[in-house]
């Protein structure tokens, strides 16, 4: 009985006993032609490419009866090797949004109705029949994303065949900067290859590489595999960055430098090591205007700090330096970079952890110069059709000054093919929704030599057709052309795409697909680097604010194609632990003299424009300097208004009042050099409008109070200890006799030198186990229901500060707190070494929440909803919790059973490996290890053992299954806790 | 025992001569008597309960109270063995939390044997009021009601009267 | 009984009385019914409004997963415990002041723990599995855990509430065939039904003295029981703030010091309307003071021990939630507590202060006060600042929960005024036992 | 004894308890399907009685997944083309296969949605259908008589032991306690197996 039938019973106690109660007949409903792939109950796994952002990496899907229900990275994908995203795991819920466009659409003035296939098509085939009949067909445009595989091919052979203008890539993200610079200094328009995991010392001017920048799950991969301590090795990062973001809390030495310096800095650092005879001397011309002391001044990082990287950089073989982010996107980028390339030339590093030849597919995309030219030619009333792809979305992600919305509206047709709606769609007369890519053919091509190849996964959920379908039947209409004959000949875009596999795949197609592509390895290509003099001064910065604005893409929405997913809403950014909403990063000086407090809203104005924001203080940001996270956008489902009646657990928020879209602060030049999207382009002025709009920050304090959360260890120790293992400390006294484990004791080990704090565990989690959104009133007051959180602890001093980020889930302690307390034995021990929660036996008294020390046992609250159909997508071998119930990880116990028994069906005992939890399996660097603690060989045992290992509050006694490893810092990092604190 | 005895009730309005009276009449042998007090009287106990034993109910209690300990330890005990679940890395029987329910049932079973054994002892529920009640007797009078055999009646109404009765009858 | 005033009533005097106190109601009892009727009713709305919705409606949270229900739940227990206190310990000392005072305080401990009951079932997220804390035989073979302190509370709270009840049965028995005695028509055929037939006959007597006795003495070690058991909620968890041997003795004594202020509360209005200064005399009031005065004085004892284990420690969960709990968000309510249980009750050495009703009377709604914010203080502010600091919050009520504690008050003021109409709230035979015994000679010496 | 108004409350609190306890009980029961609620009348007895067809060869997902599975229409028609094709349940059943429809049968079997039955596991263990399922083969319409509970927990609560009505937890336990002791399986206990 459930809590609604309890309710009618105790309100209406004589109907319950006339009605009787019984639950109503259930159907059940047989296939009528039995599925070859499919048994009812038993998952199927399909492999496809992930199309969230261009980075391209292989997914695989479960498939539980003739549902995707999960994503996991695909292990054979050399791009992402098995680990995925918080992004990717979230296209789940934009394959089963509740907003996703029922069928096609027509808007007339503001309002919007359904039409049919055949109408809309005919719409959109007589405009382009009547403007080529007119000889107009320079007034088609066709904007897509980057399609680096077939449907590219596809797009630009429709652009030809009805005499379109070419097709324009559009990428909010482009990296026309480097290219441009990688044209100066190698002479090619390309994207090389970055081997991050081959570098001894990584040196990195402001790319995010760990959030968005190029490909983050492979670099995380590769990071991970530099930096993280194993055997007593251990590699060097050192990151240049007027904020502390997510990637400069990885950095052994984040270096704090005013904004647009970059390329002094790099330049600095190359004219150190020549002058010290660390690097190739023919690159001196370069440099020889370049004062260290001056670039020092200008960039606020002293001579000493230079000097000590550079000594780090020279001595490494070999290393890397990359340029990326939003500070090397201003009008000195392609300087900037080109610095970077000649640091990279002059230490050696090209070809080896700089390898053209498998260049990245980023160098496809259209430059923003032109797609601001297209904005202009629509301003001027050129283009009649404008076509917009799946995923595109330049209302909300083209710069403000750019004013493209005002610019749609001047072209009599827009024809969008968004399965979601979202500013762009709202300004298309016509919407053709595509099908999602999980239920799509077709490929991807992230970097030369690797094509994944992308199969539907399950069928479409809703009436939606392939983008390439629906051209491919425009164009017979408009060419009147038959199927087969034409220049597209395809009926479908499955037909186009396996053709066009033919050549490269043959005969193996069920082999590739199962694999999830074709990959080979690609010789780098031998480059020499020009040298020539270059100018990296500050760019001018439009406006005449006090800050200077810094607009960086968000590691949970990127450009903000993925905010309409709720989980990444409800999992906090790592950094300010802040959920659901944007907020501008104000340093925490200035704040204080403006008497601004976290949470006031803040009034950001530029040249171009104005947005209202919460503000948050912060310790680690250049002084002058603001940065607002690019992609919050708000997709509000649908909902019924809410009352009394309502239920309060509506998780969604509305809309705020103003746009919370930094990119609509920024003008709408391109960058000269490269035709990029200048982000760092502004300065701003904030102002308090008094208004409050408190943020959903959940973590409490980042200060660990001396509870030693996190722990670290440096380098040297380390290594020590790794080498000469470490004194044994005393076995912990208990009262009682230790616990008998009869047939596994499975445990977690978590290295918290690994962890990025990405969140893609926790997102991973969220989709494995059924945990529900709560939204942002609720998150805001302790209410969250995440099994898995990402803690960002503040460590080192003023001048220093270091983050750790700590996973904290369930500890499965064995001698655990919260289950003696618990009334009716719904907490207890396993003996597998579980802490079991036994949802249906719950009370709700909530005593074990209190006694968890870690706080990790969540609470449903209301009964939180999942959204119709949204409900779809829940793991059916989870049981979805009711209101009233406490829930907390089981280390993904329904994993575990079916991982023993697959191991019983072939009559054997589980190995290690066989059985993954949902964040172990994500996790890009690898950082979660579980297996079973009986086992001496296992990876968990083995770890649980290190010198390194530490168990979080040791000192109540809980003896926790979950081990954690302790960071290693490196030589710059005190010796000792420090006293001062980082940011609050 | 005679086949007719006859009942002399005697209404006292104090303790004093209530205790005269029971003094008398025992020393003249009268033993098969009933006081009625509106709230126990020492001196009337001393009269009366020179020859009686200490009232049964303690036996109750003492029973009722080592059930209540035994049964505490057997649920508990018997009921943490049926799954063996450990929680808290205590033993399955883990004695000192079960003395908690061991005790809060003996005083349970105690206190409801107590019960028990007051109602049997004292004859309750009374459903038919007997003869000898007059109402004062909850208020302020004090009744000696003695058996008799028929013969005696006027010696015990004589006894009654001389100690100080405000009404004697029949 | 030498120390009885003069012009004393007589036994006659006291069935009359009592009596008195059982006349159909004026219009004054009938607007406060109205009024605490209102307000009870507000609460069974909340309550309904929070089963429909979820424990989300009430402003719990992480980490405070308890918090208003439990501290009202212990507020009200701890209430319970004036009354069998003052009938068992106080009957076994032969505290003869007690006799004219412990019918309402028994009655009171009866609707305190009625009240306390129910927050237990409030309180849980799904009230309506509550009966699994039930050991009872079921086909699924499962059973409570009784390793888990709330399955001793259920077991300690309904022992405490059954042995309560049936001592305060027993101790109405006599009283109430006094009462069919005095009483005609339907009215004296209920309370015949409801005597047993009492009739006072020494037979009766002497067994019931003796089971009197022991009900005493088995209630005696209840009463310090209970208490010790629900301060075990928290005292067996690891909750810095909680987690703490002192919190047996502790709690009895709180709970003493607020049963105490509780039963002033309840019997100076009634001494006051029922004109009962006849039995409730300035001396009863002054013993109360006394002892309020001095459970005061050892709970300000025991918060100084409290307060200095944590500081004197070095343990750096204990420490961190003391300096926090002093100085912090709830600093307020601390301080409001250290006032009212500590300074507060200081005015009682003034012997005139303990006779003045009107002084006994504020200073016991404080100590209501005190004592509640006492158990917020225990609860709310521990688990705010505990062992995890990612955790930490402040906990803000709701309408709903407020609603619902307020409505607690409702419920059990509505018990005690309904039962103040239908039974004798002052014991008949006690009072009697009091008074100088009808003794001929006396009366004779008298008359002359 | 006298009902105060306390205890008058308490006996209407515990009154309700009853009540509720009665009602979840009863409401929590398996759900039962009545004979003639299927769609179409299917005689267990003819086909698993008569001509002993195993019951595998229909319910063919039960050796490899949670699900037993339901035969696929096509299935049924391979014999019913030919086979008692003249009858009108048959006539039915190929009205469903024309249109190309599912048979909507009427769930009878069916466990509470936090409770995870795998049938693989259990005929791993080499356990016949007939154990939980009761003699189908004498079935002319399979209906689960799962019984209520609570009559059944009163006869514990007077220290009867009644065997658990089929389906409940009860009986499953029995079941798992006995083919541990009497077959040496380890049939497992733990609460999250089946609930998690």
């Amino acid at each position: 009985m459930n809590r609604r039938d309890f309710f009618k019973i105790v309100t209406t106690t004589a109907a319950a006993a006339t009605a009787g109660c019984r639950p109503a007949a259930e159907s059940i409903l047989p296939l009528v032609v039995p599925n070859e792939q499919m048994v009812p109950g038993v998952a199927s796994w399909f492999a496809t490419v992930c199309r969230e952002c261009p980075g391209g990496c292989g997914v695989i899907a479960r498939n539980r009866d003739g549902r995707v229900v999960k994503l996991e990275g695909n292990p054979d994908h050399p791009v992402n090797q098995g680990a995925l995203c918080a992004r990717g795991h979230a296209a789940l819920q934009g394959l089963y949004h509740p907003d996703r466009f029922a069928g096609p659409q027509r808007r007339e003035g503001s309002a919007v109705a359904p039409i049919g296939w055949d109408d809309a098509l005919k719409i959109v085939a007589e405009k382009v029949t009547a403007l080529r009949q007119a000889g107009k067909g320079r007034a088609i445009a066709l904007v897509s994303q980057l399609e680096a595989g077939s449907l590219g091919a596809l797009l630009d052979r429709f652009t030809q065949a009805v005499g379109a203008r070419p097709r324009l890539a559009l990428e909010p993200f482009g990296y026309e900067a480097l290219r441009a610079a990688n044209r100066v200094t190698f002479g090619r328009d390309a994207i090389p290859y970055y081997a991050f995991e081959e570098a001894e010392v990584l040196l990195s001017f402001g790319a995010d590489f760990l959030e968005t920048w190029l490909s983050s799950v492979g670099h995380a991969r590769g990071f991970a595999r530099m930096h993280t301590f194993r055997d007593g090795r251990a590699g060097t990062f050192v990151h240049v960055e007027p904020r502390q973001s997510i990637t400069a809390s990885s950095a052994d030495e984040w270096i704090r430098n005013t904004p647009g310096t970059e390329g002094l800095v790099a330049l600095a650092i190359l004219k150190i090591l020549i002058e010290a005879g660390a690097a190739d001397r023919k690159f001196a011309d370069a440099v020889a205007q370049i004062d260290v002391k001056q670039a020092a001044e200008a960039s606020g990082v002293p001579v000493r700090q230079l000097v000590q990287v550079a000594e780090m950089f020279g001595r490494a073989r070999p290393a890397l330096a990359i340029g990326g982010g939003v500070a090397t996107s201003g009008g000195n980028a392609v300087a900037t970079l080109t610095a970077i390339n000649l640091l990279n030339a002059a230490t050696g590093n090209v070809g080896k952890t700089v390898r053209f030849g498998p260049d990245s597919a980023f160098g496809k995309v259209t430059p923003y110069a032109d797609v601001a030219a297209l904005t202009q030619a629509m301003a001027n009333g050129e283009i009649e059709l404008l076509l917009l792809g799946p995923r595109v979305n330049p209302a909300f992600t083209l710069p403000g000054g750019l004013k493209f919305a005002d610019a749609a509206r001047k072209v009599s047709l827009v024809v969008s093919f968004s399965s979601l709606p979202d500013e762009t769609t709202a300004l298309a007369h016509v919407v053709l929704p595509d099908t999602h890519w999980l239920e799509s053919w077709g490929d991807y091509a992230p970097r030369e030599g690797v094509l994944g190849l992308m199969q539907p996964t399950m069928n479409p959920i809703r009436d939606a057709r392939p983008w390439g379908t629906t051209l491919l039947t425009l164009t017979r209409t408009v060419l009147g052309t038959e199927e087969g004959k034409g220049p597209l000949p395809w009926a479908t875009f499955e037909q186009y795409v396996k053709s066009a596999w033919e050549p490269t795949v043959g005969a193996n197609l069920e082999v590739a697909l199962q694999q999830g592509g074709v990959f080979k390895d690609v010789a780098p290509v031998a480059v020499t680097a020009k040298v020539a003099a270059v100018d990296a001064a500050p760019p001018k910065l439009d406006g005449d604010g006090g800050f200077t604005l810094l607009a960086y893409p968000s590691l949970r929405f990127y450009d903000g194609r993925s905010a309409a997913a709720s989980w990444l809403q409800e999992v906090p950014d790592t950094m300010t632990q802040a959920a659901w909403d944007a907020w501008v990063e104000i340093p925490a000086a200035d704040a204080a003299k403006l008497g601004i407090a976290r949470g006031d809203v803040v009034r950001v104005q530029s040249s171009q424009g104005a947005i209202e924001l919460p503000a948050y203080p912060s310790t680690t940001i250049a002084p002058n300097t603001i940065a607002i996270p690019i992609g919050h956008r708000y997709a509000p489902y649908h909902l019924v208004p809410g009352g009394l009646g309502a239920r309060e657990s509506r998780p969604y928020v509305q809309a705020p009042p103003t746009t919370m879209n930094p990119v609509a602060l920024l003008p709408a030049a391109p960058d000269g050099a490269s035709g990029g999207v200048p982000y760092l382009a502004v300065r701003a002025s904030i102002t308090k409008t008094g208004a409050r709009r408190p943020l959903a920050v959940l973590q409490a304090t980042h200060d660990q109070e001396e509870r030693e959360i996190a722990q670290h260890v440096d380098l040297k120790t380390a290594r020590e200890e790794a080498l000469r293992g470490k004194e044994r400390e005393l076995e912990p006294i208990g009262m009682y006799p230790p616990q008998h484990y009869p047939n596994y004791r499975w445990g977690m080990t978590v290295d918290v030198d690994a962890c990025i704090g990405c969140q893609a565990c926790a997102v991973a989690c969220h989709a494995e186990n059924n945990v529900p959104i709560v939204g942002k009133a609720q998150a805001a007051y302790g209410r969250q229901v995440s099994w898995l959180r990402v803690e960002r602890w503040a460590e080192g001093t003023a001048d220093h500060p270091q983050n750790m980020f700590l996973p904290m889930f369930c500890q499965h302690c064995e001698v655990a707190p919260c289950e003696p307390v618990c009334p009716v034995f719904a907490a207890y021990r396993t003996d597998e070494g579980l802490n079991g929660q036994v949802y249906n036996r719950c009370v709700g008294t909530r005593y074990c929440g209190n006694n968890c020390p870690y706080h990790v046992r969540r609470f449903n609250w209301y009964n939180f909803e999942f959204p119709a159909p949204l409900d779809v997508q829940l793991n059916p071998d989870v049981t979805v919790r009711q209101l009233g119930v406490m829930e907390k990880c089981t280390m993904c116990l329904q994993r575990i059973i079916a991982g023993k028994d697959h191991a019983r069906d072939e009559k054997r005992k589980v190995r290690d490996g066989d059985i993954m939890t949902a964040c172990q399996q994500t996790c890009p660097t690898q950082a979660i290890t579980f297996g079973n603690l009986k086992d001496d060989q296992s990876a968990v045992a083995k770890q649980r053992h290190s010198p390194r290992a530490y168990h979080v509050l040791e000192e109540i006694g809980t003896r926790p299954g979950v081990t954690y490893l302790k960071k290693v810092v490196r030589e710059h990092a005190p010796e000792k806790p420090p006293a001062g604190r980082g940011s609050a | 025992m005679p086949a007719t005895t006859e009942t002399v009730l005697g209404v006292f309005a104090h303790v004093d001569t209530t205790v005269r009276a029971l003094e008398e009449l025992r020393a003249k042998g009268y033993h098969d008597l009933a006081v009625y007090t509106p709230i126990p009287v020492h001196e009337i106990e001393d009269v009366l309960e020179r020859d009686r034993p200490v009232s049964r109910v303690r036996l109750f209690t003492l029973i009722g109270g080592l059930t209540g300990t035994a049964s505490g330890f057997l649920l508990t005990i018997w009921s943490a063995m049926q799954w063996g679940l450990i929680t808290g890395g205590k033993p399955v029987a883990s004695i000192p939390p079960f003395v908690v329910i061991a005790f809060e049932l003996t005083i349970l079973f105690g206190g409801v044997a107590t019960l028990i054994g007051l109602v049997t002892l004292a004859g309750l529920p009374r459903f038919r009021r007997s003869p000898t009640f007059d109402r004062r007797f909850t208020n302020d009078r004090f009744g000696v009601a003695v058996h008799c055999a028929p013969e005696r009646r006027p010696s015990v109404r004589e006894i009654l009267q001389s100690a100080g009765a405000d009404e004697v009858r029949p | 009984m030498n120390d009885s005033p003069a012009a004393s009533p007589t036994f006659a005097d006291v069935n009359r009385d009592v009596l008195e106190t059982l006349r159909p109601p004026g219009n004054l009892y009938f607007g406060w019914m109205c009024i605490v009727g209102l307000i009870l009713t507000c609460g069974i709305l909340a309550w309904t409004y929070q089963i429909y919705m979820g424990m989300g409606a009430a402003g719990k949270r992480t980490p405070q997963m308890w918090a208003m229900y439990i501290t009202s739940f212990v507020f009200w227990i701890g209430i319970g415990h004036a009354g069998t206190l003052i009938s068992a310990i106080l009957y076994l000392f032969r505290a003869r002041w007690r006799t004219s005072i412990f019918r309402a305080a028994e009655a009171m401990t009866i609707f305190a723990v009625l009240t306390a009951g129910l927050f237990p079932l409030i309180h849980a997220g799904r009230m309506w599995f509550a009966y699994f804390l039930l050991p009872y035989a079921n086909q699924r073979y499962l059973w409570p855990n009784f390793r888990s302190p709330l399955v001793w509370d259920v077991f300690a709270i309904s022992t405490y509430l059954s042995i309560s009840t049936i001592f305060f049965i027993v101790g109405l028995v006599p009283d109430v065939a006094a009462m069919r005695d005095a009483s005609t028509g339907w009215r004296s055929r209920i309370y015949a039904m409801l005597s047993l037939g009492w009739e006072g006959e020494h037979e009766q007597w002497r067994h019931y003295r003796r089971a009197y006795g022991l009900f005493a003495a088995l209630a005696t070690p209840l009463v310090l029981s209970v208490h010790s058991v629900v301060s075990w909620d928290f005292a067996m968890a690891l909750v810095p703030g909680w987690h703490s041997t002192l919190f047996a003795p502790f709690f009895v004594d709180g709970a003493i010091f607020s049963g105490f202020a509780m039963v002033l509360i309840l019997i100076l209005p009634m001494r006051h309307f029922f004109g009962l200064s006849a039995y409730i005399h300035d001396r009863h009031l002054d013993a109360m003071g006394k002892l309020i005065l001095v459970t005061g004085l050892v709970l300000t004892y025991f918060y100084i021990c409290e307060a200095f284990t944590s500081w004197y420690s070095g343990d750096v969960f204990e420490r961190a939630s003391l300096f926090w709990k002093v100085t912090k968000s709830y600093a307020w309510a601390l301080w409001l507590m250290y006032f009212c249980n500590c300074i507060s009750p200081l005015i009682l050495f003034s012997g005139r202060a303990r006779r003045s009703p009107v002084v006994l009377y504020v200073v016991s709604i404080l100590v209501l006060i005190g004592m509640w914010f006492e158990r917020f203080n225990i609860i709310v502010p521990s688990l705010g600042h505990d062992f995890y600091p990612y955790t930490w919050g402040i906990y803000k009520p709701t309408i709903w929960d407020a609603t619902i504690v307020i409505g607690s008050f409702a419920w059990f003021f509505i018990l005690f005024l309904g039962f103040i109409k239908v039974m004798p709230s002052l014991s008949v035979v006690e009072v009697k036992e009091t008074l100088p015994p009808p003794l001929k000679d006396a009366a004779r010496a008298g008359h002359h | 004894m006298r009902p105060k108004a306390g205890v008058g409350v308490l006996g209407l609190v515990l009154l309700v308890v009853l009540i509720a306890l009665a009602l979840t009980n009863w409401s929590r029961r398996p759900a039962a399907a009545r004979p003639s609620a299927q769609p179409i009348n299917f005689p267990h007895n003819v086909h698993v009685g008569t001509y002993k067809i195993d019951c595998q060869y229909c319910h063919a997902d039960a050796r490899r997944s949670d699900y037993a599975g339901l035969p696929s229409v096509t299935r049924c028609m391979g014999c019913h083309k030919i086979t008692a094709a003249d009858r009108p349940e048959i006539k039915k059943l190929a009205d469903y296969a024309a249109k190309g429809q599912p048979i909507p049968w009427v769930r009878v079997y069916k466990v509470p949605e936090y409770v995870y039955f795998p049938h693989k596991a259990h005929l791993r263990a080499g356990l016949k259908c007939q154990q939980c399922h009761g003699p189908v083969e004498t079935m002319t319409t399979v209906g689960a008589d799962t019984g209520p509970q609570l009559p059944n927990d009163f006869l514990r609560l007077v220290g009867l032991r009644p065997t658990g009505p089929p389906l409940s937890m009860g009986w499953c336990i029995e079941c798992h306690r006995e083919q541990n002791r009497t077959r040496d399986m380890h049939a497992p206990l733990d609460c999250v197996t089946c609930h998690h």
